[in-house]
């Protein structure tokens, strides 16, 4: 029996009246590697605000590895295992890439209040680690602000696994990546989930590439959930169809 | 508290004035703001310098056609013309350059403009106080005397309150403005030229400025120093009524007139110390302002 | 932007050039300068005359005082128009604690003047730690306005509370011990002062905190994202800010020998942040140049001309207008094109 | 300038310098302060060392209002001293204008800068009581003489006495006690019973208003306190203050208000009708004022100053300061009371150096401690405990007269209350008063 990692139930949010989810219920295992989809203003990114703290929920609980987080900061659950990657890429643009990362580093092992230790000298292997890992090694030097899109969406990924999750939560990791990016990007996906153990949810637009790297497959629509399944069971859903595919098919 | 209605009343004209003051040097910094995003530090430095150029026009016209007090009018309205231009001017020449800067850097060169705009004051008009001279003869109401100059104020800020509420809303080019306070990207996609936009804002916000400088002239005498004591008062009312919003500077400028008013009857002295609070409090609860929107940052 | 952490070819500088040049490229521009202005505060005190040494106090004072700001504005971003106000009470609490002890005399023991001084930080810290409270909330204009309108608010505490404060007339007569009276000595007790404080704030600015005083400067979510309570840090970085300007402010008063409200007002806060600007704020050693420049401005043009805040006004629109990085930016873009000439 | 000086004569550097002056705004002069006052020098060669004073006034924000005829008329002084040679007919005298900003941290540096860079023996000036206690500090340290006139704090005299620093007007004390005995007249004539106070929340008008009140309940203890009202400093509406005293009602209004604030206040209060009902004396108003509000200051209020010029046309001094400053800058122009005593400050140093035969501070300090000198008042001594003249403050209604063009004191009723009657009663409480000074 798989550990469920994360337990949301009768998730409610919604802004001057307008639902921006309802009454979710969702849960990930340890190991998962778990997609949401669903059309623009579906509630995705609304609902890894809630999970992360960015929004408090208005009902609703969110249980992480046991631990009630559901009026937490974004800076406790950070703490408490869930890094986030953001759509649209959010990185420090003035420090160069090695010091994007390392200050991330920093902050994972509890040092951001350390006033007067050498920060030149601290967690600088894991750091060099993270960047090689996610293929960034290159450029460490370059200033952050400076780089390519899919550079910066590359860093904003390695910012989130500095925070040495358990839970990844990526908000379309792929945006604006070139094909080559897309498929290098995946694969360390792929990699994370299965080497180094860490549960991983992401949203996508780019279906193809949800259906070959998700198990598990989760709808939402209008701020609720569709259907839940494996990518076959989700593809042939009619109603799920309906929704979203039919302007692709 | 005032005993009876009468001075309950004239106790309420006078923070009406007191109010109508505040508005009219603080609408155009609010303006600026919520158009240009840039904090006017030296607004009220230009609101001085506005009053020395109708102190000196009034001081032509005098010497032209002899004295009298309705020269005052054209003089004001000359004033406000130039001062309208030196706006424009200054947003050309000076403020234009830091669009593409941070939020200090354009803080740094309005304050910069206050030590400079202090300093060719003394250069041109000396370091006398100035002032007009109006035989301004109390009149009765309300069971006792009243300066009829007041309701001369009062009807200046409520005029210009309706002006800056019927051109913001009612013609093309306000609308542009208040669209301007919304969404810049939307308005420049509109194909209308910012620029322009800006530098009207700027020069407009600083002809009222001088308007008021004008206005006030003949029961306040002005002076070097006189704009650090007007602008911090100033920063408050905009604050609290919200950047950007000329209903809600208003608004906060009649709250923060009146209040001030009657406190004089209750804590005298601490009246500065009240607005300081619902200063710090409004910051505090509501920091965009009581009828501001959201923070744009 | 971080200047002086550019760690761009990091290994054959060390090897190919001079000291500076290593220093400069493990320290940026920011090591070198600070050397060298470190070596000549040293030979200030030999210069003829005793004025020289006293604009020399009023440098490191405020260099001090700039610096502290800068943690505010070069590091975590945020313009504060209210650091005038911890100078202010730093002043004020050694001012007082000195009045107390000297109640009667001009004479105070030595023990007492460093009690004195040492009374600033917590006092400093404590009325930093208040402000900060409610001003961590907000960022940008709104963080600036509002720094402002405290600072303004701890003016008008002081400026009217006669019986404690002395009200608008200040207080007169603070003197530091009879050693320290002479310019020469209390020249080389405040650049002590300083160097040390100028050293915390150095290991401040390269610690992992000032790292995260750099998040928080480039990226207030993602440093919320990677797991920092960025209202902790900021009001942490206000309270240490806060502090370093009291310590600043404690070492003013004795040296002018009186204190008065002004030294909290908001015409005061402005003083470190033009020192700031015309220095450089992405250098370390920025505020430490532009205090420098402004200080021997502000006590050499006043004898030629009462013009000084017109003079000053001009100077800071031209470094806004045409060198927005302040003086060592420029002088960085120079060394830079240099290196990058020979370099290639 | 340097050299071409040595070719003219001095004549013709004060001539430059007043053509300058001479233009409505002094403040080209002042501007070019350092360059335009500093060589007066003699090509006479037995002229010995130059004397040099500095002279610390504001002449940026409120307090530069009152900065300017003093500024005017100092060169003149000293031009006519340097005319017999100079103190001791050969130490001409240097002035060097500095700019105090009136703030005491620039005013102390500022002094520091004319002691260590300029080289001067005196320092004559400041604005503000808080520069002057400020700049107190390091004249003491230096041991350097201060004259000052305007900045009028009673602790400039009393407890932050130092033997080198003059003080050539009344101070606020002295200033309050003589509207006191002005207002206890009027309180007999006119049957008032009841007052109210609006003064200035600062140090000057919180001083002022307190001994007032406490002299008056002392004078006449009857009289009723009905309210105190404190208005901002740099207040620019007064309007809500003067409704709130009109709606009390008192017999008399006092106003511990200075500067522009007054005359806005005055203005405003004017056009409300404050003044068709209630009495407001002891209002400041020096000469300044009355020439620049000539139009616009209600008639019939009852004003003080320090040193007017129409009350003392009967003196040598006075005729002498007056006509110097008429001959250089136009027929309307008289010299205001801050003027007059910084005047009398210049000549009081060159008596006292006269009379110690030397120009050397410490003889200079004891020769002018205790002395009686020459000013535009008469003779008056400088009190031996704490270096205050004796001079008198001038209570009297605003009226019109024919030989000026702008209001004065009326003449025929001007109460003219003398120093010695309003200061501190005796040496010993004022030596109680002061603190030890190392």
């Amino acid at each position: 029996m798989r550990k469920r990692i994360l337990q949301v139930t009768g998730l409610d949010k919604s802004f001057g009246g307008l639902h921006a989810t309802r009454n979710l219920n969702f849960e990930l295992f340890e190991g998962d590697l778990n997609a949401i989809i669903g059309p623009n203003g579906a509630g995705k990114s609304t609902f890894f605000n809630l999970l992360t703290g960015y929004h408090r929920p208005d009902s609703g609980t969110v249980l992480f590895d046991g631990v009630d987080i559901t009026n937490r900061p974004p800076h406790q659950i950070t703490r408490i295992g869930i890094s986030r990657a953001f759509q649209v890429s959010n990185i420090f643009p003035k420090m160069t890439v090695f010091e994007n990362v390392r200050s991330a580093v920093q902050a994972q092992m509890g040092m951001a209040f350390n006033v007067f230790g050498n920060a030149a000298k601290i967690g600088n292997d894991r750091t060099a680690h993270l960047l090689s890992l996610c293929g960034l090694g290159e450029k460490s030097p370059n200033i952050a602000g400076a780089l390519s899109q899919g550079d910066k969406k590359k860093l904003e990924l390695t910012l989130a696994l500095a925070g040495n999750p358990k839970l990844l939560l990526l908000d379309e990791p792929t945006a604006g990546m070139s094909l080559k990016e897309t498929r290098e990007t995946m694969g360390l996906v792929d990699r994370l989930n299965e080497k180094h153990n860490i549960t991983i949810l992401f949203t996508e637009h780019d279906l193809s590439v949800v259906f070959n790297h998700a198990r598990n497959i989760t709808l939402l629509h209008h701020g609720e959930i569709i259907i839940q399944g494996a990518p076959d069971q989700v593809r042939s859903n009619e109603t799920a169809q309906n929704i979203y595919f039919g302007e692709h098919y | 508290m005032p005993s009876d209605l009468s001075s309950f009343l004239i106790q309420l004209f006078s923070g009406l004035s007191r109010a109508m003051m505040l508005f009219l040097v603080a609408s155009g910094l609010s303006l600026i703001f919520g158009v240009m995003n840039i904090l006017n530090f030296a607004h009220a430095s230009l609101w001085l310098l506005g009053g020395y150029v109708t102190f000196s026009l009034y001081q032509a016209f005098s010497i032209g056609f002899g004295q009298h007090g309705f020269l005052l009018i054209p003089a004001i309205l000359l004033g406000t013309v130039c001062m309208f231009g030196i706006g424009w001017l200054i947003e050309r020449v000076l403020i234009r350059r830091t669009y593409a800067y941070e939020l200090p850097e354009q803080l740094l060169l309005t304050f910069a403009m206050i030590l400079i705009i202090g300093d060719l004051i003394k250069l041109i008009w000396g370091v006398q106080n100035r002032r007009i001279f109006l035989p301004i003869e109390p009149i009765e109401a309300f069971g006792g005397f009243i300066n009829p100059y007041l309701f001369i104020v009062i009807g200046c800020g409520f005029g210009i309150a309706a002006a800056l509420w019927f051109f913001l809303h009612r013609t093309r080019y306000g609308k542009i403005v208040r669209a301007a306070v919304h969404s810049r990207e939307m308005v420049s996609a509109l194909g209308i030229r910012i620029p322009a936009i800006y530098a009207g804002v700027y020069a407009m916000g600083v002809a009222i400025a001088a308007f008021s400088a004008g206005v006030f002239l003949p029961i306040m005498p002005i002076g070097l120093g006189l704009d650090m004591d007007l602008i911090v008062q100033c920063f408050a009312v905009v604050v609290i009524g919200g950047f950007g919003s000329i209903l809600g500077t208003f608004v906060a400028s009649l709250i923060v007139g009146i209040l001030y008013s009657f406190s004089v009857l209750i804590w005298p002295g601490g009246a500065l110390a009240i607005i300081f609070l619902i200063l710090v409090t409004v910051l505090i609860i509501r920091p965009w302002g009581l009828f501001g929107t959201e923070m744009r940052f | 932007m971080p200047v002086e952490t550019k760690p761009v070819a990091l290994s054959n500088e060390t090897e190919k050039n001079s000291c500076i040049a290593a220093l400069h490229a493990r320290a940026g521009l920011s090591g070198p300068v600070i050397a060298a202005l470190g070596l000549f505060s040293l030979v200030v005190p030999l210069l003829p005359g005793e004025f020289p040494t006293i604009v020399g106090v009023e440098i490191l004072i405020l260099s001090l005082f700039a610096g502290s700001f800068n943690l505010i504005y070069g590091y975590m971003g945020q313009m504060s128009f209210g650091q005038g106000a911890f100078f202010g009470l730093g002043a004020y609490a050694t001012a007082l604690l000195c009045r107390w002890y000297q109640a009667g005399s001009t004479d105070i023991g030595y023990m007492q003047f460093f009690l004195a001084l040492l009374l600033a930080i917590p006092v400093s810290a404590l009325g930093a730690l208040v402000v900060g409270f409610f001003l961590v909330r907000l960022t940008g204009i709104y963080f600036s306005i509002l720094s402002m309108a405290f600072g303004e608010l701890l003016f008008y505490i002081v400026f009217s509370w006669y019986s404690f404060t002395g009200g608008d007339d200040g207080i007169q007569g603070i003197y530091p011990p009879a050693l320290l009276r002479d310019p020469h000595y209390y020249y080389y007790f405040t650049l002590a002062i300083v160097a040390v404080a100028t050293f915390l704030l150095w290991r401040i600015s390269r610690s992992p905190f000032g790292y995260t005083l750099r998040m928080l400067r480039d990226n207030q979510r993602r440093t919320a994202f990677v797991g920092v309570n960025i209202r902790w840090a900021m009001l942490l970085n206000f309270v240490l800010a806060g502090t370093f300007a009291g310590v600043a402010g404690a070492l003013w008063g004795p040296f002018q020998r009186s204190v008065s409200p002004t030294l909290l007002g908001w015409m005061q806060s402005g003083s470190p942040v033009f020192m700031t600007l015309i220095g450089g704020a992405d250098f370390f050693a920025g505020p430490f140049v532009g205090a420098l420049i402004y200080t021997v401005l502000n006590a050499y043009v006043t004898r030629f001309t009462v013009f000084w805040p017109l003079t000053i006004g001009t100077i800071i629109l031209i470094i806004v207008l045409f060198f927005p990085g302040g003086i060592l930016s420029i002088i960085d873009g120079r060394l830079s094109r240099n290196r990058g000439s020979r370099d290639s | 300038m340097g050299d071409s000086d040595r070719e003219g004569s001095w004549k013709n550097t004060v001539d430059l310098m007043n053509r300058a002056v001479s233009r409505r705004d002094f403040i080209i002069t002042s501007g070019a302060a350092g360059v335009m006052t500093m060589v007066p020098r003699f090509a006479r060669a037995q002229s010995a060392e130059p004397y040099r004073i500095g002279v610390l006034l504001p002449t940026t924000g409120s307090g530069a209002n009152y900065s300017e005829r003093p500024i005017k008329i100092l060169p003149l002084i000293a031009a006519d001293i340097n005319s017999r040679g100079g103190l001791l007919g050969k130490h001409p005298i240097e002035l060097h204008f500095r700019d105090d900003q009136t703030k005491p941290d620039v005013g102390a540096r500022e002094a520091r800068s004319l002691i260590l860079n300029e080289k001067v023996k005196t320092i004559i000036g400041t604005w503000s009581s808080s520069v002057a206690m400020a700049v107190q500090e390091i004249i003491h340290e230096h041991k350097v003489l201060m004259l000052t006139a305007t900045s009028n704090s009673s602790k400039i005299v009393n407890e932050n006495y130092t033997p080198y620093c003059f003080m050539f007007g009344p101070t606020s004390g002295m200033q309050s006690r003589a509207t006191v005995v002005a207002v206890t007249r009027l309180i007999k004539e006119k049957g008032w019973k009841k007052y109210a106070t609006l003064g200035l929340d600062y140090e000057w008008g919180r001083d002022a208003q307190r001994v007032f009140v406490e002299n008056l309940k002392k004078a006449s203890p009857e009289t009723e306190l009905m309210k105190e009202l404190w208005a901002k400093l740099g207040e620019t509406d007064f309007t809500s203050y003067i409704s709130a005293v009109m709606a009390l009602k008192p017999n008399f209004l006092f106003g511990a208000i200075a500067g522009k604030d007054n005359e806005t206040f005055l203005q405003q209060a004017k056009g409300a009708g404050l003044f068709k009902g209630i009495a407001y004396p002891g209002v400041f108003l020096p000469v300044t004022e009355l020439m620049q509000q000539a139009k616009t200051l209600p008639r019939g209020i009852i004003g003080i100053n320090r040193c007017p010029f129409f009350a003392n046309m009967d003196k040598p001094l006075m005729q002498k300061y007056v006509k110097l400053y008429k001959d250089k800058f136009g027929k309307e122009e008289f010299p205001d009371d801050f003027a007059c005593m910084y005047a009398d400050a210049l000549n009081a140093l060159d008596q006292g150096a006269t009379k110690a035969g030397t120009v050397e501070t410490e003889a200079v300090r004891k020769s002018l401690t205790g002395a009686t000198i020459e000013t535009c008042q008469g003779k008056l001594p400088i009190r031996d405990c704490n270096n205050q003249l004796d001079c008198p403050s001038y209570l009297g209604e605003v009226v019109d007269v024919p030989e000026y063009p702008f209001p004065i004191f009326n003449p025929k009723t001007m109460i003219v209350v003398q120093g010695h009657d309003v200061w501190v009663p005796t040496c010993d409480e004022v030596r109680a008063l002061q603190k030890k000074r190392s």
